[in-house]
């Protein structure tokens, strides 16, 4: 079951960077960016699961020896992983659209000014 | 994809949603220092609620309504609290980020005041980001859209 | 009071300033007579540069109109005081160092590029196009012997250091006492690679005649130089006869030590050093007046490869041969 | 009420948080109010940092600091920590004294640009991050500010957004350095997997029972590739030119002195104390490996380049090569001189940028084949550029020259103790580089600021006193580190290089004392004791070269007692077009052509040198293509032969 998740996890990231080096296209880089994020936030989720673990909300009345749970701490890193993301992906996105008036394309065989 | 004239089913399905969008994300800011969630996500929920207030009403009513400037001056002013209230650990002679309790009789912690300062600074922000984003993205449309709208109407 | 004056005398007579003066102006002026008798001319008297130097501060210093005046006339003065501080720091047979706390051999190296990066400086401020190209020039001998050069000295340090207790050494003083308990290290076969190597350095770095790119007055009217005149241009000579005798003195120092007649006291000394100026003498006859007498000046870009190829290879497998311990 | 030293760290890093958001909220309309601020801001945080000096870097003391009092329990560290030691705190000091620096000079810098709450604001936010990043005991923490301070060097690259190629050196900087930060999250990931854990002392104390699996390598490679992105070492250093070249100067350097030495300090940290395996040969290669191509190859590459800054940043790279080469190492003395390095690193580096942004205030271009015979015009500043090229280029007595001397020692030492060839090869290729370092910056000197002055420049203004105080600061803490290593040694080097080589002192001082011993953590690394090949002494030098300059000089003086003296050249050659009759006498020399504008332009030097390796540049030139997948390639490429290369032999 878990060996699905590294594996999609992986396979995200190779993506990702696949697409950051094959594609010539600004957008497409911004999207391998992020499929590389997804796919590192999958292989932290997937760190911290347990099979048949309950999610980790309790309160410490309720936390014994025998409770089972979801490590929290990969859960937390995923969101902190996640927002950064997300800033990362608007910051390349508004550099795109500024690219974009500035070139007049998106084209990354086109926006290679500064070279050599 | 272009969108239509606003449609009437749109707007009614979102006056009716529109509140509980926001109470939801209220409430999940207000409750992030106990439960699950946080002044992040609720912040993200209050500020998706917009989303739901440009289908239905647009770009131009939306940054009538929002006022964007007062938003941005504003979100680094939670910030600004974060980091006084987390410095009075500090002050009080604990550690910085100390959790305890301001006010014993209405259970107010630092760490809920952080919280929504949190809450506050990410809906700032991103309904700035968002209508900043609507407005580059959408505004030429929109004013093409109208104009040819118009013309058929004469 | 006693150390403050013996360092006084050791700063100014010797083997500071009055002694390479005498001594790099007697070098040159024995070069151009050999050079002279090896092309059957009668040439100049020895003391030709000095006689040179001497007319040349009698007269007027023209500053050119892009140059930054201080740094104009302040380069040559740096760049020969530079000089003349690293003869402090070379040990002159059993006399020994002046000030040997001060450097090593990479401080050596680098203090040599001082006096070219202050020959640079005072070119390129004088705003002349010939200055422009001869200051190119220099730099690219700059940059081609100093390869060779860094090897030779790292082979050399091996060896030297081999009784130290981290195997190896930059300290010339224990160069020297190396070299006094066992012998020369051109006698260490390993090392001979290297000693012609280094010879082969010494004329690029002094600028000599069949290296004396920078200076190809033939091709850039004196380059470096060529907006120089009166006694700044006088000293920028002078430089240039220190620096014969200070890389002669090096090699000597680094290749020939422990040559000495083994007579204590004062005599002893006074024979040891004549010993060490003889060999300087021959030094220079073989690495500097010999290429001057049979070879033309070659181009900057055969330089480069001459010294990034052959002397770097002799260098590079003195330093192998070394390091597997043979 | 008195605060405790223990608050100082979280104080200085806040200071600057709490700066950033005031401009923010203050400082758009009031110039005085952001620009105190901001001084406050980091001159506070600058204070605070030196109040630290006594008990950390003399008493060594190591300060730990659990945020929220959030302590570990039976063991396990649940909390987020801060904890100083004196390595954490030779960083910070570098820190922010380089955000001091760049503050003061963007007041007079930036002054025409609009938005500056806004530069204000991100700037704060850059320093606060990268003060975190050297100040936190946390792993994931240390990769939240990593992402901050990428996220808002980016925004501070496109500043000014009308430069031409600015959005594209951004782009460039955040597309690539993805791959970094995806590289350290992944290795934190797989750490966390095996350690549940993220603070820095408990990883380090339990890693070593894991030190054999594949997994442990791994997550090394990837963090160390991971934050040599950051650090721009090569391949990632095209990032560093493109985003170096398009920002405003007090950015760059940000960039260069700041941003750079963070991934060293990821790298240090990585080697010295998390994994402790610098002892491992592999991993030695690995470093000094990475370090010496990074300065061999960017140190040629400045040659090609036409653009001030652009040259600066790929010669800020290969500095940064020598620093990564050094502490490779792995030996007392390879550490310090590599940290004497990273130090004088920002202090040169900034000079220059600092006064290649003087020269781009005052004319407006930064092209070396334009530019021209500025000495005359901007005298001051051509001073300083001297000092700073002299540093780095490493003339005696300057800062660059001591601690490359050291680098050298380090190299030949081990090298010779090893019986290893390769560290003699390091220490060659070391050498060579730093004469092309000289070459390249000769190149500038004269395209700039001699040779003649172009036409088109001739009504250039010596820039303000308010830009020229920040790069005297620079210049003169040069000088003095460069003529004082044994003082800087004695009160930063050691004691930081001895906290990087004791990893049980800073895993117990977190975590209880015994918490090493009982993890099976073997003392510290090597012999910190550090004996030199050789000497150098640079006051007795400057002593020496001053008593025989003033000799020359008594000598020069006296022997030209006719009254000849120096004279400038007569108005004949000052104005050709009118001569004067009263010089007539000249006119046999200068009459004829009037004299031409021809200056040497940069790209025109070292002929020689480019002509025999025209086959190598134009190769280089060609692999520089500028664009951005490319970049990612040779991004990919890097991650992927780090992690085969520990995977096979670490």
């Amino acid at each position: 079951m878990l060996q699905v998740n590294y594996i999609g996890a992986f396979c995200l990231i190779v993506l990702g960077m696949y697409c950051m080096i094959a594609k010539k296209n600004l957008m497409k880089t911004c999207i391998g960016m992020g499929m590389m994020d997804y796919g590192v936030n999958l292989l932290i989720v997937s760190v911290g699961f347990h099979d048949g673990g309950t999610a980790p909300i309790f309160v410490i009345s309720e936390l014994s020896r025998a409770s089972f749970f979801v490590d929290p701490v990969p859960q937390a890193l995923t969101l902190t992983s996640i927002v950064i993301g997300a800033c990362t992906t608007a910051m390349a996105l508004s550099l795109v659209i500024m690219a974009k008036k500035q070139y007049g394309t998106i084209n990354t065989e086109q926006i290679r000014r500064l070279n050599g | 994809m272009k969108l239509k004239k606003k449609s009437i089913i749109v707007k009614c399905a979102a006056d009716l949603f529109l509140p509980l969008a926001s109470i939801f994300g209220i409430y999940v800011v207000m409750h992030g220092n106990t439960s699950p969630g946080g002044g992040f996500q609720g912040g993200v929920l209050i500020a998706s609620a917009l989303l739901l207030f440009f289908l239905a009403y647009g770009g131009k009513k939306m940054k009538s309504t929002f006022h964007e400037g007062f938003l941005h001056s504003t979100e680094s002013l939670a910030e600004v609290v974060y980091i006084v209230v987390a410095l009075i650990g500090v002050f009080a002679g604990f550690n910085f980020c100390l959790n305890f309790i301001v006010f014993p009789q209405f259970q107010i912690e630092t760490a809920m005041v952080m919280n929504d300062a949190v809450g506050y600074h990410v809906m700032a922000g991103v309904i700035c980001l968002l209508i900043v984003m609507l407005t580059t993205l959408n505004s030429d449309d929109e004013d093409v859209e109208e104009g040819s709208d118009q013309k058929c109407c004469k | 009071m006693t150390t403050f004056l013996i360092n006084l005398v050791q700063l100014l007579i010797f083997p500071g300033l009055l002694f390479c003066v005498v001594f790099g102006v007697l070098l040159a002026g024995i070069d151009r007579k050999l050079v002279a008798r090896m092309q059957r001319r009668v040439g100049p008297p020895i003391l030709q540069p000095w006689y040179d130097f001497v007319k040349c501060c009698g007269k007027e210093t023209i500053i050119p109109r892009y140059a930054k005046r201080a740094i104009f006339i302040g380069a040559p003065y740096v760049g020969l005081a530079g000089l003349i501080v690293i003869a402090l720091f070379i040990p002159v047979s059993t006399y020994g160092s002046a000030f040997s706390a001060g450097a090593d051999l990479v401080v050596i190296l680098y203090l040599l590029t001082v006096a070219g990066v202050a020959l640079i400086v005072g070119a390129a401020t004088s705003g002349s196009p010939f200055a422009g190209v001869g200051l190119s020039r220099e730099m690219v001998a700059m940059i081609s012997y100093e390869l060779p050069f860094v090897l030779v000295l790292l082979a050399v340090g091996r060896v030297a250091g081999t009784g130290t207790a981290i195997g190896c050494t930059f300290s010339l003083g224990t160069i020297a006492a190396f070299q006094a308990a066992n012998g020369p290290l051109i006698a260490h076969w390993s090392l001979i690679p290297a000693a012609i190597a280094m010879l082969l350095v010494i004329p690029c770095e002094v600028g000599s005649h069949p290296f004396d790119i920078a200076e190809a007055e033939t091709e850039i009217c004196e380059g470096a130089l060529t907006e120089y005149s009166g006694s700044p241009l006088g000293v920028f000579r002078l430089s240039h006869y220190i620096k014969m005798y200070i890389m002669t003195a090096l090699f000597c120092a680094m290749f020939l030590g422990g040559i000495t007649t083994g007579i204590a006291g004062v005599v002893g000394i006074v024979v040891d050093v004549i010993i060490f100026l003889v060999l300087c003498g021959v030094v220079s006859f073989l690495c500097m007046t010999i290429p001057h007498a049979i070879c033309a000046r070659l181009r900057v870009e055969q330089i480069f490869k001459f010294y990034w190829t052959i002397v770097a290879g002799l260098a590079a497998v003195s330093l192998i041969m070394v390091w597997v311990g043979l | 009420m008195t605060i405790s030293m223990a608050h100082f760290p979280i104080l200085a890093i806040m200071v600057l948080f709490l700066g950033a958001f005031l401009v923010a909220l203050f400082g758009r309309k009031s110039e005085v109010l952001r620009n105190g601020i901001s001084f406050l801001a980091t001159g506070g945080a600058m204070a605070f940092m030196l109040a630290l000096i006594k008990p950390v870097m003399i008493d060594g003391e190591v300060i730990t600091y659990w945020l929220g009092n959030w302590a570990p329990v039976s063991g396990w560290a649940i909390g987020i920590s801060i904890e100083v030691d004196a390595l954490s705190l030779f960083f910070g000091l570098v820190i922010t004294v380089a955000v001091f620096v760049s503050c003061i000079y963007a007041f007079t810098y930036m002054k025409e640009d609009d938005s500056l709450a806004n530069y204000f604001t991100l700037f704060l936010m850059l320093s606060g991050s990268v003060l975190g990043l050297v100040l936190s005991g946390d792993l994931f923490n240390m990769f939240v500010m990593i992402e901050i301070m990428t996220f808002t060097a980016v925004a501070l690259t496109a500043f000014r957004n009308n430069y031409e190629g600015a959005i594209e050196g951004a782009f460039k900087y955040l597309a690539v350095g993805a791959l970094g930060s995806t590289a350290v999250l992944t290795g934190i990931a797989i750490l966390y997997c095996q350690l549940h854990t993220l603070n820095l002392a408990q990883i380090a104390a339990t890693l070593p029972q894991y030190a054999d699996s594949p997994l442990t390598i791994m997550a090394f490679g990837l963090l160390f590739i991971g934050f040599g992105t950051k650090a721009f070492i090569f391949p990632f250093h095209p990032l560093a030119a493109d985003a170096h070249a398009v920002a405003p100067a007090s950015i760059s350097l940000m960039i260069s002195g700041v941003l750079t030495k963070c991934g060293v300090y990821g790298i240090i940290r990585l080697v010295y104390v998390l994994f402790q395996n610098v002892e491992v040969p592999a991993v030695q290669y690995l470093v000094v490996g990475f370090g010496t191509v990074s300065m061999f190859i960017c140190v040629t590459m400045a040659f090609n380049q036409h653009n001030f800054k652009r040259l600066l940043a790929f010669h800020s790279i290969s500095q940064v090569g020598y620093v990564i080469a050094a502490i490779g190492l792995g030996t007392a003395l390879g550490l310090s001189s590599g940290l004497y390095h990273a130090m004088n690193h920002t202090l040169f580096k900034g000079l220059l940028f600092l006064t290649a942004g003087a020269v781009q205030h005052a004319t407006g271009s930064l092209d070396l084949d334009r530019l021209g015979g500025l000495a005359k015009k901007m005298p001051k500043t051509c001073i300083l550029f001297l000092i700073g090229a002299a540093s780095i280029s490493g003339l005696p007595p300057f800062n660059g020259f001591a601690s490359k001397w050291y680098i050298y020692q380090a190299a030949f030492e081990k090298g010779s103790t090893s019986g290893n060839f390769f560290f003699i090869f390091v220490c060659v290729v070391a050498l060579i580089t730093s004469v092309l370092t000289l070459a390249s910056f000769i190149k500038v000197a004269q395209s700039v600021f001699f040779g003649q002055l172009s036409p088109e420049f001739k009504d250039t203004k010596e820039v303000s006193l308010a830009m020229r105080i920040p790069m005297w600061i620079l210049a003169v803490l040069c000088i003095f580190t460069g003529l004082l290593p044994g003082k800087v040694s004695e009160y930063l080097l050691t004691p930081a290089t001895n906290a990087a080589m004791n990893a049980v002192n800073y895993i117990d001082q977190m975590m209880g004392q015994g918490y090493a011993v009982s993890h099976g953590v073997a003392g510290s690394l090597g012999d910190t004791a550090v004996t030199f090949a050789g000497v150098w002494d640079p006051v007795i030098w400057l002593l020496l070269l001053f008593c025989v300059t003033c000799a020359v000089a008594i000598v020069a003086i006296l022997g030209s007692n006719r009254k000849l003296g120096t004279r400038e050249a007569p108005a004949a050659l000052q104005e050709p077009e009118k001569v004067a009759p009263a010089e007539a006498k000249y006119e046999p020399f200068f009459s004829g052509e009037e004299s031409v504008y021809s200056q040497v332009g940069g790209s025109d030097l070292f002929w020689g040198f480019k002509h025999n390796l025209k086959k190598y540049f134009s190769f280089m030139h060609d692999w520089h293509s500028g664009i951005v997948n490319d970049y990612a390639l040779y991004g990919v490429v890097a991650i992927a032969f780090v992690l085969v290369f520990c995977i096979a032999f670490v």
